[in-house]
């Protein structure tokens, strides 16, 4: 069954189409890549997915359901988490808060036990830590975790986005460019650890990614965007020789 | 009649509100400080115009030149002094360094001026104009003229001369200006120096207008300057010009149809309306961040 | 030597982020940095532009020493920096974003026929003169970042991630005038994480890690040399 | 022996500095003279001056510091009400007389039996301006202009709104502005069509001189009444000619042949180089009671001075002669005082108590 | 060394309140002690809304009026016990947060400190304005119920509240709202009721403030939470740290008795004030404490703790 349907999704920026009728359905457990030239509107699906923007037309289902006019906590509340083009990581504030802060639609102490300090409030406090480190320790960040997230390298903090977004316990997982600052070999870390985590959190993913090998490597099936239209759908290999696909996106010898 | 007589009241205290807004979001606008010192700055300037004046005998525009330049000076030294240490500090510490350097003048004011208030010399003799018993005077008319023409002028400036560029490249990206070979140094001081003079010129204007001057002066002013800045949208100048002249309005008009008791709430209640409708101000553009 | 570094330190705080690097660049050459993320790169880069103070060490451009120059004087003295990012003036069209590039410059001749240039290169920033810079789309914003960078007419430019976020297409297109550039006379100092096609354009090359210079040599020699494939380039 | 220290609290920074200074002037003269003459018992006195800011809180450190610090005898101040209602239940409770030169809200002398006051309190000051606007210039239309957030020019309102009332005539218009406007045209073109006969702004020459210029400049032609605030020689350095008319209510007239009142102008005039403001009279007034206290006292005690004030009868002052009554409140004579041409005021009337 | 230094300041404390008691403190002393315990109060819940939550309010003393004049009111016309005076000036305020915070939270930065401004102005006016509250004369009257003992006690109280619920999942939702709104939301946090509560438990806290000021002076009056207040409690907050409590209680206390200290200088007093105020700033332009507590710079683990990082980005 569909964990997500988008169906004929539109959004229009002032006068700039950035989306038009956009359909897209993944599978439970799939791993989607979603490519397309600068601009062509990759991101914009990721910020209508979770909110970030009201579609100006069409629906977006998850789990049959509608996610129409939800904020969006609500949206990751029902099972969405996402990372950022542009690194969104809490600056000031230490590796372990931004993954503990992740945690927060799972914490169940209230305002008030927290503030008196009621016996429950102090246990999950430290089930909350050893989780996060839990997290940490896979990433290798554990050495990390007292940094403030705004001294972590680019490539680090990449990384800490992607921690954070599991933390919120997704069943989808939206990467934007998670490979974006990564040298080849890091990529190819990458390419093991997203495999991994789909099979080890049990995920569906959909990732955005100008790194073709690791596109090609990783997903079973790729949305090509331009324009706003999806101008090819299916896997690697048929993607990749793709004629419009080429013309559009890869260019000429397209490897 | 009454009304139309309300509304230039209410455009020429508007337009005075206005000039003073006019330096204030123009070093609001590039350096991104809420400039506390600048409504004392217009005091120093009134004053500086003031002995100019009464003390040197200088006409009308060598006085108001002597009292842009004494304020241009007071604005670049607050700058090096108080203000430029902080560059790498967070906003808000320099926030609290301008209400220092406010209050610091304010009280070398009343220390070394003296507290009471002083009359400003008739430099500028007034005229009065009745309109069929609308009463508009050539001092209204001139703080207007001045306000506009300011406007265009630093509007002008801002957008096309190359160290109006520079500013605002420096506003967006301090260290990719550095990268630009910008001294970001020396263009913040510019900055400071229009903006001071901008203060000086209200400030004598203002003095004239009104014939008073005292080392408080700026208090009021630079709350409602800061107000109209706001409102007009941040760092944008004809919105600090819109956003002064609609600040008057507002005021008189709550004291024409509504109560003098309640003025100032009522007009804080309108501009919190315009902000909550239009949340980044009058002109100010939706301040939309791409996610 | 056109740029010269000897045993550059520089710390964040208490962090120790380059420890005692020391490289050269010769005129007309590319020469590439490259390693894992938080190697110190960047942090080079900054350090060269004068963004970031050295605790120890000299840097040295056409002999004169940078270590006490502000990054306005570095940039009139011929360093230009394309910085990771790209870092555009949103607020400013994409023609005045230019013009900041030619900030120091007054030659007007000289800087209209720069302008020429970045156009031929970009043809796409001709179109869109107007534009704020802003709105402009990842690749677009890049190319305006290198357009800028060239506006000064540097000696010796230094070039951070360039390639980042775009489509494989622009990619291409980035590195093919990148060559383009050198080839017009202009040094460049190239960071990338895209090393296979870094060491391919590039004379030279070094390998930074934590914060040290591991390996250096001839680009060709790096990209071939076992112990670079298995870290950098994924096997 | 060593001297006698008496605190004052005023607000000598602050948006009131002005009024704080000026009556600083006042008390500073007079205890130069009384020390100039021997001083009170055979000992000097010395001026401990504490700042309050305008601020209700410091006022009240300042009372408490000066009570606890420095051990004064007595103080004087502080010269708004609010701000002397907030530091007189620390010099009552412990038990210091506490002399207000200028605090004319009814409560503060309320506060308890060491308060005392030597100037109006606002009922009777707003009493006879508003009967001399009723009775003597038959006005039957008044309108009202007071500062809102001053609590003296809001309180004199009150009065004048409920005694003109009481005499038949009618409040057309009540009016406010800020402290701190210099802009009064929306409220005068409001005034303009209503026609008021007389407008009552209870206030300070710093902003009725504004207001009558700009009268003028809007041809709004009404017969202005202030308080003793309008007395200053700024008004006519502020409000030009326009000021000519004002009618005030004030404590004293030069014209009153007053020897005390006489010295002190031209003492004042050489000292300070102006001529005093109501103000100053009122400090060196509460200065001259207080040490006329000390001296009947015959000791340096607080309960003793205490219970001299309360036993002031007839002293010779500035302002005319100070009894007070037994809510330590002065019994003294009102004058009404017209400015005229050439920067002079004119005597309309005497009010005897 | 932690353990040390902490029952060196819990024994200075006791030895305080033993002094106090013993009266070995005189009324001046005392007054300025009460001061700085409600300017704590005040400052440290400015905290949770501005250091904490990142919202830039600059309104404050409105709120303290709120709490102000409904204690003092409740305490002259009906009589109530102190507690439950302190609890319903406190409520009142609450609630105005709530009803204030609502529709203006949606703007941001600049804007929202001109609503915080403005209301903190609609609320003087309002007060100046009805008769029930004495207008400008103020009310008077007021018993003199707060002593240094109960404004210390419900410093503490507040001190402790806030603490607790900084240092808790709920308080590292407000920080995520500083940091960055659309990364919070993101995180399955509503911002919008954090933001609310936040400015409605920093609104109670400075309603109790106000509270305790009014059985303080036994005088209130508007002016006494003009803008300047405001901009006093902005100042101390900042001066203090930004998200650091411990910055809270050391700035408001020094800022209330600098100006006391610097009386000796009669005339150029508050031209000392200022100056020190821009030197202040300028060598700690972070705050005195940064965002550390006092436990961190002990190198002592709390419970949760805070987790800041012990080195600064120092460029
Ligand atoms: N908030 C916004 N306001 C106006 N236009 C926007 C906004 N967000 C995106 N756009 C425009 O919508 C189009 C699609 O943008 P989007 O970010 O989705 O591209 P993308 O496919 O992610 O590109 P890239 O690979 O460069 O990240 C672009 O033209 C962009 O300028
Ligand atoms: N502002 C800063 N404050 C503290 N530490 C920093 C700061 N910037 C960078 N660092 C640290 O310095 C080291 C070098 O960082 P730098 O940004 O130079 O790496 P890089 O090689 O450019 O990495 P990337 O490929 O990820 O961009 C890293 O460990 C990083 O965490
Ligand atoms: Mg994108
Ligand atoms: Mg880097």
């Amino acid at each position: 069954m569909a964990i997500l349907e988008i169906k004929s999704l539109t959004k229009v920026f002032g006068g700039l189409t950035a989306l038009s009728g956009v359909n897209i359905e993944v599978g439970e457990g799939e791993l989607i890549g979603l490519i397309g030239p600068n601009g062509a509107g990759k991101t914009t699906v990721f910020n209508l997915l979770t909110g970030i923007y009201a579609a100006t037309s069409g629906e977006i289902l998850l789990n049959g359901r509608p996610l129409n006019g939800l904020k969006p906590y609500q949206i990751t509340r029902r099972g969405i988490a996402r990372t950022f083009q542009n690194i969104r990581l809490f600056n000031e504030l230490s590796v372990l808060d931004n993954v503990r802060i992740a945690y927060h639609r799972h914490v169940k102490s209230s305002m008030l036990a927290s503030v008196l300090r009621l016996p429950g409030f102090s246990r999950e406090e430290r089930e909350l830590k050893a989780k996060a480190l839990e997290l940490l320790e896979i990433f290798h960040l554990t050495g990390r975790k007292d940094q403030l997230a705004r001294n972590l390298s680019y490539g680090e903090q990449r990384r800490l986005e992607i921690v954070r977004a599991l933390a919120t316990g997704p069943q989808l997982l939206l990467l934007d460019e998670p490979a974006a600052g990564m040298n080849p070999q890091e990529t190819n870390e990458l390419v093991q650890l997203v495999r991994w985590l789909r099979e080890r959190f049990g995920l569906t993913i959909i990732l955005i990614e100008h790194d073709m090998g690791l596109v090609m490597q990783l997903c079973e099936r790729i949305y090509v965007l331009d324009y706003g239209l999806v101008i090819a759908e299916g896997a690697p290999e048929t993607i990749k020789r793709d004629p419009r696909v080429i013309q559009a996106y890869l260019g000429e010898e397209a490897s | 009649m009454d009304l139309l007589q309300q509304l230039i009241n209410g455009l020429s205290l508007g337009s005075i509100y206005a000039l003073i807004a006019l330096g204030y979001t123009m070093v609001y606008g590039i350096v991104r400080l809420i400039n506390f010192a600048h409504g004392d700055v217009y005091m120093v300037g009134a004053y500086a115009g003031f002995f100019a004046v009464w003390h040197y005998h200088l006409s009308f525009f060598p006085a108001l030149g002597v009292a842009m330049m004494v304020a241009a000076a007071t604005g670049v030294l607050i700058e090096r002094l108080a203000y430029r240490p902080l560059r790498q500090a967070p906003r808000i510490a320099v926030l609290i360094t301008a209400i220092g350097v406010s209050l610091l003048l304010e009280n070398l004011g009343i220390l070394i001026l003296k507290p009471e208030p002083r009359s400003f010399p008739e430099v500028f003799p007034l005229a009065l104009y009745n309109f069929g018993g609308l009463i508009v005077t050539n001092r209204q008319m001139a703080i207007l003229a001045v306000g506009l023409v300011l406007m265009v002028l630093l509007q002008y400036f801002v957008n096309f001369t190359r160290t109006g560029k520079a500013m605002r490249a420096v506003s967006f990206d301090m260290e990719a200006a550095l990268l630009m070979g910008i001294n970001v140094d020396r263009i913040i001081t510019v900055t400071f120096a229009v903006g001071s003079a901008l203060a000086a010129a209200a400030g004598v204007l203002v003095g004239i207008f009104y014939n008073r001057i005292d080392p408080l002066m700026g208090i009021m002013p630079g709350i409602k300057a800061f107000v109209a800045a706001v409102l007009g949208g941040i760092g944008v100048i004809p919105g600090a010009m819109l956003g002064g002249l609609v600040m008057g309005v507002a005021e008189v008009m709550v004291v024409a149809l509504f109560s003098s008791t309640w003025k100032d709430a009522v007009a804080f209640a309108i501009l919190i309306f315009i902000l909550l409708v239009k949340p980044t101000g009058l002109l100010g553009r939706p301040g939309g961040e791409k996610v | 030597m056109l740029l010269e570094i000897n045993d550059l330190h520089v710390y964040y705080g208490a962090i120790h982020a380059i420890k005692g690097i020391s490289l050269e660049v010769e005129a007309g050459e590319i020469v590439t940095l490259v390693g894992a993320n938080g190697a110190g790169k960047s942090t080079t880069l900054r350090t060269i532009s004068g963004l970031q103070r050295a605790k120890k060490g000299a840097i040295r451009f056409k002999d004169r020493d940078l270590g006490n120059m502000a990054p306005h004087e570095i940039v009139a003295a011929g360093i230009s920096q394309v910085p990771e990012g790209r870092r555009v003036f949103a607020n400013l069209t994409v023609r005045e974003n230019l013009e900041m590039g030619a900030y120091r410059r007054s030659d007007r001749a000289g800087i209209q026929k720069d302008m020429k240039r970045v156009f031929e290169l970009f043809p796409r920033l001709e179109e869109r003169q107007k534009q704020q810079a802003g709105t402009l789309s990842g690749g677009e914003q890049q190319m305006l970042a290198i357009g800028r960078g060239l506006m000064s007419n540097p000696t010796l430019m230094l070039l951070d991630e360039p390639s980042m976020g775009l489509a494989p297409l622009l990619v291409k297109e980035i590195f093919a005038i990148v060559k383009e550039i050198n080839e017009a006379g202009t040094t460049i100092l190239l960071v990338e994480q895209n090393a296979h096609m870094a060491l391919s354009i590039a004379s030279k090359g070094y390998v930074l890690e934590t914060g040290q210079i591991v390996l250096s040599g001839k680009a060709s020699d790096l990209a071939n040399n076992e112990q670079v494939k298995k870290a950098y380039l994924g096997g | 022996a060593e001297p006698i220290k008496i605190g004052t609290v005023l607000p000598t920074t602050g948006p009131i500095a002005t009024f704080g200074q000026s009556t600083l002037n006042g008390i500073k003269m007079a205890i130069e003279e009384i020390n100039a003459a021997g001083g009170v018992l055979g000992r000097r006195i010395e001026l401990v001056n504490e700042d309050t800011k305008s601020d209700a809180t410091e006022t009240r450190n300042a009372v408490a510091k000066l009570i606890n610090r420095d051990n004064v005898l007595a103080i004087i101040g502080e010269v708004a009400s609010t701000n002397t209602l907030a530091g007189a239940p620390v010099a009552q409770s412990q038990g210091v007389p506490m002399v207000t030169p200028g605090s004319t809200n009814e409560k503060v002398t309320e506060v308890g039996d060491y308060i005392f006051r030597t100037c109006f309190v606002d009922p009777y000051q707003g009493k006879i301006v508003a009967s001399y606007a009723a009775r003597s210039m038959k006005a039957k239309r008044a309108a009202l202009l007071t500062a809102l957030s001053s609590d003296y020019s809001v309180g004199l309102a009150n009065v004048f709104k409920a005694e003109f009332t009481r005499l038949g005539g009618k409040i057309v218009s009540e009016q406010s502005y800020s402290e701190g406007d210099q802009d009064f045209s929306a409220q005068l073109t409001k005034l303009r069509s209503i026609k008021p006969d007389v407008l009552y702004i209870p206030g300070y020459y710093t902003e009725i001189a504004l207001i009558a210029r700009q009268a003028r400049q809007l041809g709004v032609k009404i017969q202005i009444l202030g308080s003793e605030g309008t007395e200053s020689p700024k008004l006519f350095e502020l409000g030009g000619d326009a000021v000519e008319g004002i009618l005030f209510s004030t404590h004293y007239s030069a014209e009153v042949k007053n020897p005390i009142a006489q010295r002190f102008l031209k003492n004042f005039k050489e000292k300070y180089g102006q001529d005093p403001e109501a103000l100053s009279a009122l400090g060196y007034d509460a200065a001259l009671v207080v040490a006329d206290a000390v001296k009947r006292a015959g000791k340096v005690d607080r309960k003793a001075l205490r219970d001299a004030l309360a036993k002031t009868r007839n002293v010779k002052v500035v302002t005319g002669v100070i009894t007070l009554d037994a809510r330590r409140n002065p019994i003294k004579s009102v004058v009404i005082l017209r400015v005229e041409k050439g920067q002079k005021y004119k005597l309309v009337e005497q009010i005897n108590p | 060394m932690a353990l040390v230094l902490i029952l060196a300041g819990v024994g200075l404390l006791t030895a305080l309140n033993i002094g106090v008691a013993l009266g070995r403190f005189d009324q001046y002393l005392l007054g300025v002690m009460t001061m700085a315990a409600i300017n704590v109060i005040l400052t440290a819940s400015l905290n949770l809304i501005n250091g904490f939550t990142g919202q830039f309010s600059i309104g404050h003393a409105g709120f303290m009026a709120i709490g102000a004049y409904t204690a003092a009111m409740l305490s002259l016309f009906a009589h109530w016990p102190f507690w439950l005076v302190l609890l319903a000036g406190a409520a009142a305020a609450g609630a105005a947060g709530l009803l204030i915070g609502l529709p203006t939270l949606r703007l941001r930065g600049d804007y929202l400190a001109i609503a915080t401004l403005g209301f903190g102005e609609i609320i003087r006016v309002v007060i100046l304005n009805i008769p029930v509250t004495g207008g400008p004369r103020g009310l008077p009257g007021i018993p003199n119920l707060t002593n240094f003992f109960v404004a210390e006690g419900v410093m503490v109280v507040t001190l402790v509240f806030i603490y607790n619920l900084v240092n808790s999942s709920h308080g590292r939702a407000f920080l995520a709202v500083r940091e960055d709104e659309i990364a919070a939301e993101t995180m399955g946090i509503n911002t919008t009721a954090y933001k609310v509560i936040a400015f409605s438990i920093g609104a109670g806290f400075a309603g109790l403030a106000g509270s305790l000021f009014a059985h303080h002076l036994m005088f209130i009056n508007p002016a006494s939470f003009s803008f300047m207040k405001s901009i006093e409690i902005l100042v101390m907050l900042v001066l203090g740290g930004l998200g650091s409590l411990t910055g809270s209680v050391v700035a408001a206390v020094g800022l209330t008795f600098l100006p006391e200290y610097l009386r000796q200088f009669s005339d150029y007093r508050m031209v000392l004030y200022s100056a020190l105020l821009i030197v202040m700033m300028l060598t700690r332009p972070q705050g005195l404490f940064g965002k550390k507590e006092l436990t961190d710079l002990l190198h002592f683990e709390g419970r949760g703790g805070l987790g800041h990082s012990r080195d600064q980005k120092l460029d």
